[in-house]
């Protein structure tokens, strides 16, 4: 249940129950594939998922980096991110559970619309908690998310964002919690949640191990992927440090790859560091920046004030804007095994505009990130980036942040102005 | 309360008369001033044991009620050592818990975090831990500490601390709670068990929970006093709950209920102590009458 | 070059030459693979396209119609639809021909952003036109595709939508003639077009009996798929009529299936009909009810007035909204191999959110036309519905329109009164 | 033009001065009254052979001006029928050329379209197809056709049915015709050949395309008479397109650009037709002005 010193079960008495029942339910259907779990999550992500997602030679861009480029498609997941890996997981072990309701937080609203999917699919009730602020400027998610059927309930208590979110969602799985379960959205929250959830998205390095393989004929000398809570992070990365374990993967498809670097992109926002007065930090960069603290059920890297009061972080990215980091990921930083570096606003916008013009791929703010980073990578390649999601849902800020912000190499928009 | 004498046989103490009353409030709600005014009106009204809240920005545990009450004290600067200093500075003679989050009694430790521009010289920063929290915490006289995100299996490094420091644990138990979890809080609660009346959160409700005897019922015998909370908020309550078998009651979100009306309604800090002085009155005395006969024991 | 009667090459002189070097073309590379362009074409289709789609069990329609339901999933190809796989084949196409410059023409702006996404892909000019009233009322798509680098042209002739954005990229052509392709988005205009874009699209009815014999152990009893231009209708049916020919498929994949139930679910709008004084249809149901003529390249079924004057066509799905379609569609049905049915607006609302709800797949607008057509299927099963394309550009569309219609099924969005 | 005798000698006949000068309008743009009155003007004017275009909802091959030329025609109610009404009431002495696109001559002869409602009865319809299309035109008036969406290889029902009843079929020669395809349209092109310019669309320019004179050069041994269309818009233009061996030049944007000015500005017809008159004789001037002299030939 612990990574070093991070992780461990910070939870009120009231959801232990649960979260021992969780635990052994992940031992027993997602490590011991017990009652073929495992393969029928395997079938499932495949065959309503889409997996496998391809690994794509990014001719452009190895052209302009003089190195090897290729990208992982979690943009072509269904749902348009990564999110449905763990969220089909999730939802599949609750009906093995025998639970009959499911809750879930949701930021920008990718995690709570990949959990509606997953229920509608699974004909489980379903209920997401969002901050008002954001069920009020990511419409389009809660448009998608009611017409899987889930309930969508806005969190009217303060900043009505993410942090918010979780809280409530926590607080209405103590109340229900014989009958729920809470989907956590990333690598966070109390064991068993950073392990399992990291095992389902590991699918992502478990396959572009292979696809490494045939399509390259070696590993990669590096993947890189963003970082926020984490989960795509490890996705990317949990084949290769040799964590994950889902069963049933190809052979040495999970041993331990101690060569390939492994780079974890963090927000770097408008300006790093933390403004204790104002309870506010410009950036999303927990793994750079942050001090070590207990959120959310576990022990990690957070952005938090001297006195230990969590601040508000900031991202132009909202699926990266977080105050802290799952727990493996703060360790294996700690160990150097994964290298934490950020990248500004202006530098994933800029990533933004030069994916989607070279290679033809509109990525997430978030991914953008990632791609962002190829600017400052100094390997000898090839390098595998991880496209954790698509941008069409970000399409309207990154016009507006574009324009605001004279962008380099956005493209003007006059088509509109008649 | 300058003596930082108490221990924990304050607290078991405190359940003497078999109907405590535990009064919850947020330390700064709306100002350290008014909290002050509240807690001692809250002891004039007949509470046997203080909660006092330290605020923390994430209290996953509260109801609607407290978040604001949280919100409240920390928009008006309360902090750890704001803290306390108003433990420190009350005049009261029934103990104080300490009721908050394990991250700020965990940073409280953290040289690190607490000085980071003066220790660019590179020194080894202290590591993080509960023990200085608990060492001032005992200094300013608070007498225990109820820690809801820090569950039993969590709890060595603070449950030391206050073996240390000669505070008690609070821990909660849960309608939840399976056999063998009660076993180990009950292996480590001192002081008294705080029993969780119902699922879900903080929050005056206007029932007790039907499952109040039977979570009383496998506590019997538990050699601790044993209080109950969640959801109180009247006398009537109380002493059903006593009744019950409770040693004795934990009510916040009705005081904090009366502090949000007075801040809606710009009312004098006096007019909501008397009304807080009040309530406890009542819910003391209903505790007060559900304590079984003699011959009942 | 024809269909029956119906095909042929009906363009100005000026284009002739061109027509006959893209037929060469097509000839050459697509047909006989010269140079390995298919190979490439498949190779790409995949690792950039994400092909294979799945085709996924739809467990809770099944039960719903008391048939075994499968879904094929061009909702999960890059981009978002079927569109791509005739984009990329023709902008591959147009490069090994030595073309340096893409036109074409989008309504919605699906075909615009593949094409765009194709070409930044590959690294090729590209200019769109597409309707004034289309670019401002499609300014996702519009954002998508400047985002890929493309010029976007709004045409201001006439209505300002589909017809006169074809008719705009044809004079394009006319005029650049001799470095430009055209890259017709569906299955229309002058030969070589409607079966090179057949042979692209093709690609998913082989998967398709590829995948039904693996998951199924048998050919489907019938495929079901909307018919606006008829792109992705032919890719449906393409490998069970035998007409499609694409080289390197699977043995047997494109083998003449004549037991396969072929079902063509055209718009059928708010009513069927065409009213000649207005020179409008409330439908674009052009097989079902439309007659022979003569439009963009090719002779094909047409709504059209008595004289020959092309009608305005209706649909409230933008991707189905056209007056002509395929000729080999139109020679189809009259020989009696595909069945033309249609669905109106308010059941393809319907099946919108039945889909959405009820498997956690939110289908495009012209989609939701075929999952219509479940309420009417009296077969045996088990049936394949083409999922052309994912609707999150219909949520707008869809969420007025069923408020303002009361549409059965329709979740309330009132999480956004406050 | 009541006499329904032309034939495509005709047409032939007109470019006997080898500066025939071809001017087209939209029929019906804005008002048939209006196209008749510009159409005796044309004449007036020189115009040896007048194009009369017969609107189409699509028309491909047409830039903006005569697009919107062909807008304000349907918007006014033109029709096939009303196209051959108005060519039937034509009183000039020059052939006229009917300029539209397939679609409208091929559905003229469908029983089926043309009349849904009266054939419920379920027999059979007549087949579409040019034939009537083609007899009603010759019936009416004209003289030969020009389908800019009918290649040659598509041309053979509308060819048949022209040289049934002896009207001319006109042929584009685009600056990309191939040998082999300008020989297959040499073969079925009578009444003369027209040839594109350059490439695109319709509409008038202010250069003559340097591609003419190699355009020309091919086509010297084609036994058909030359006649140069596409961006022609004034005399000098139709001078330097003689010079380069045409036989006649052909104008209409640069007309219909006069109507559309007259439109937006309200000028009575009159005015209009002046000016087309004037622009028709400055073109008719600049083209007999290229001719070469006969020591050249």
């Amino acid at each position: 249940g612990t990574f070093g010193d991070y992780g461990g079960q910070y939870v009120p008495e009231v959801l232990m129950p649960a979260v021992e029942e969780l635990t052994d339910a992940y031992e027993r259907y997602v490590l011991d594939n017990e009652a073929g779990f495992v393969d029928d999550f395997r079938d499932r992500i495949r065959e309503f998922g889409g997996r496998p997602t391809p690994l794509s030679y990014a001719a452009n861009l190895s052209e302009r980096y003089g190195t090897e480029v290729y990208l992982k498609r979690e943009d072509l997941l269904h749902g348009g991110a990564h999110k449905l890996n763990n969220a089909l997981g999730q939802v599949l072990l609750a009906k093995y559970m025998g639970k009959d309701r499911i809750v879930a937080e949701t930021g920008a609203g990718q995690h709570g619309t990949a959990t509606a999917m997953a229920c509608a699919y699974l004909d489980m009730p379903c209920e997401i908690y969002m901050g008002r602020t954001d069920v009020n400027r990511q419409r389009p998610n809660v448009f998608r998310m009611r017409l899987h059927d889930a309930e969508v309930n806005p969190v009217t208590v303060g900043s009505g964002t993410l942090k918010e979110a979780i809280n409530e969602t926590m607080r209405d799985w103590a109340t229900n919690v014989e009958d729920t379960h809470y989907v956590i959205g990333s690598i966070v929250g109390p064991h068993p949640f950073p392990s399992m959830v990291r095992d389902f998205q590991a699918i992502i390095s478990e396959e572009m191990r292979e696809q490494a393989r045939d399509q390259i004929g070696r590993l990669p000398e590096a993947v890189v992927a963003c970082a926020g809570g984490g989960s795509n992070t490890m996705g990317a990365f949990g084949a290769f440090v040799g964590s994950a374990s889902l069963p049933g993967h190809p052979e040495g498809s999970h041993e331990p790859a101690p060569d390939v670097d492994l780079l974890a992109v963090e927000a770097g926002g408008s300006s790093l560091g933390v403004d204790a007065d104002e309870g506010y930090a410009p950036n999303s960069a927990s793994l750079s920046t942050g001090t070590e603290g207990v959120l959310h059920g576990a022990r990690t890297k957070l952005l938090q004030t001297d006195e230990g009061q969590i601040v508000e972080s900031h991202s132009v990215s909202a699926g990266l804007d977080y105050a802290g980091v799952g727990p493996e990921l703060a360790h294996l930083v700690d160990e150097g095994r994964v290298e934490p570096v950020n990248v500004d606003d202006d530098a994933a916008l800029e990533a933004f505009h030069r994916l989607s013009r070279e290679e033809g791929i509109i990525p997430a703010l978030e991914t953008s990130h990632a791609v962002a980073y190829l600017e400052h990578y100094d390997g000898d390649g090839p390098v595998v980036v991880n496209v954790s999601g698509r941008g069409d849902k970000d399409l309207d800020t990154v016009v507006e942040e574009s324009a605001a912000k004279d962008i380099d190499g956005a493209p003007s928009m006059e088509v509109f102005e008649e | 309360m300058s003596d930082a004498t108490t221990s924990r046989s304050d607290l078991a103490a405190a359940f003497a008369d078999e109907s405590a009353l535990v009064s919850y409030v947020a330390a700064g709600d709306p100002t350290p001033a008014a909290t002050e005014r509240y807690v001692e009106a809250l002891v004039e009204g007949g509470t046997d044991v203080v909660e006092l809240g330290l605020p923390f920005s994430e209290p996953v545990a509260e109801g609607t009620t407290i978040q604001n009450a949280i919100k409240r004290a920390l928009d008006a600067g309360m902090t750890p050592d704001a803290y306390l200093d108003l433990v420190d500075s009350l005049d009261v003679d029934v103990p104080i818990v300490c009721m908050t989050y394990y991250n700020l009694i965990y940073q409280y430790g953290d040289g690190e975090a607490r000085s980071a521009s003066e220790n660019a010289s590179g020194e080894e920063p202290r590591a993080k831990g509960p023990e200085e929290f608990v060492a001032a915490a005992a200094e300013a006289g608070i007498s225990g500490f109820v820690v809801p995100d820090l569950p039993v299996d969590e709890s060595g490094p603070l449950y030391d601390a206050c073996r240390e420091h000669g505070l008690d644990l609070v821990f909660i138990v849960a309608p939840t709670t399976t056999e063998d979890r009660l076993e180990r809080m009950l292996d480590r609660t001192t002081g008294f068990v705080y029993v969780q009346g119902r699922l879900g959160t903080t929050g005056a409700r206007d029932e007790v929970s039907d499952d109040t005897p039977d979570a009383l019922a496998r506590l019997q015998d538990a050699d601790v006093p044993k209080a109950v909370g969640f959801g109180i908020s009247s006398g009537e309550q109380a002493r059903e709950v006593v009744a019950s078998g409770a040693d004795g009651v934990i009510v916040g979100s009705a005081y904090v209920d009366l502090i949000a009306d007075g801040v809606e309604n710009d009312d004098p800090t006096s007019e909501v102590a008397d009304r807080i002085g009040d309530l406890a009155a009542e819910l003391k005395a209903g505790a007060a009458d559900g304590v079984p006969e003699p011959e009942h024991k």
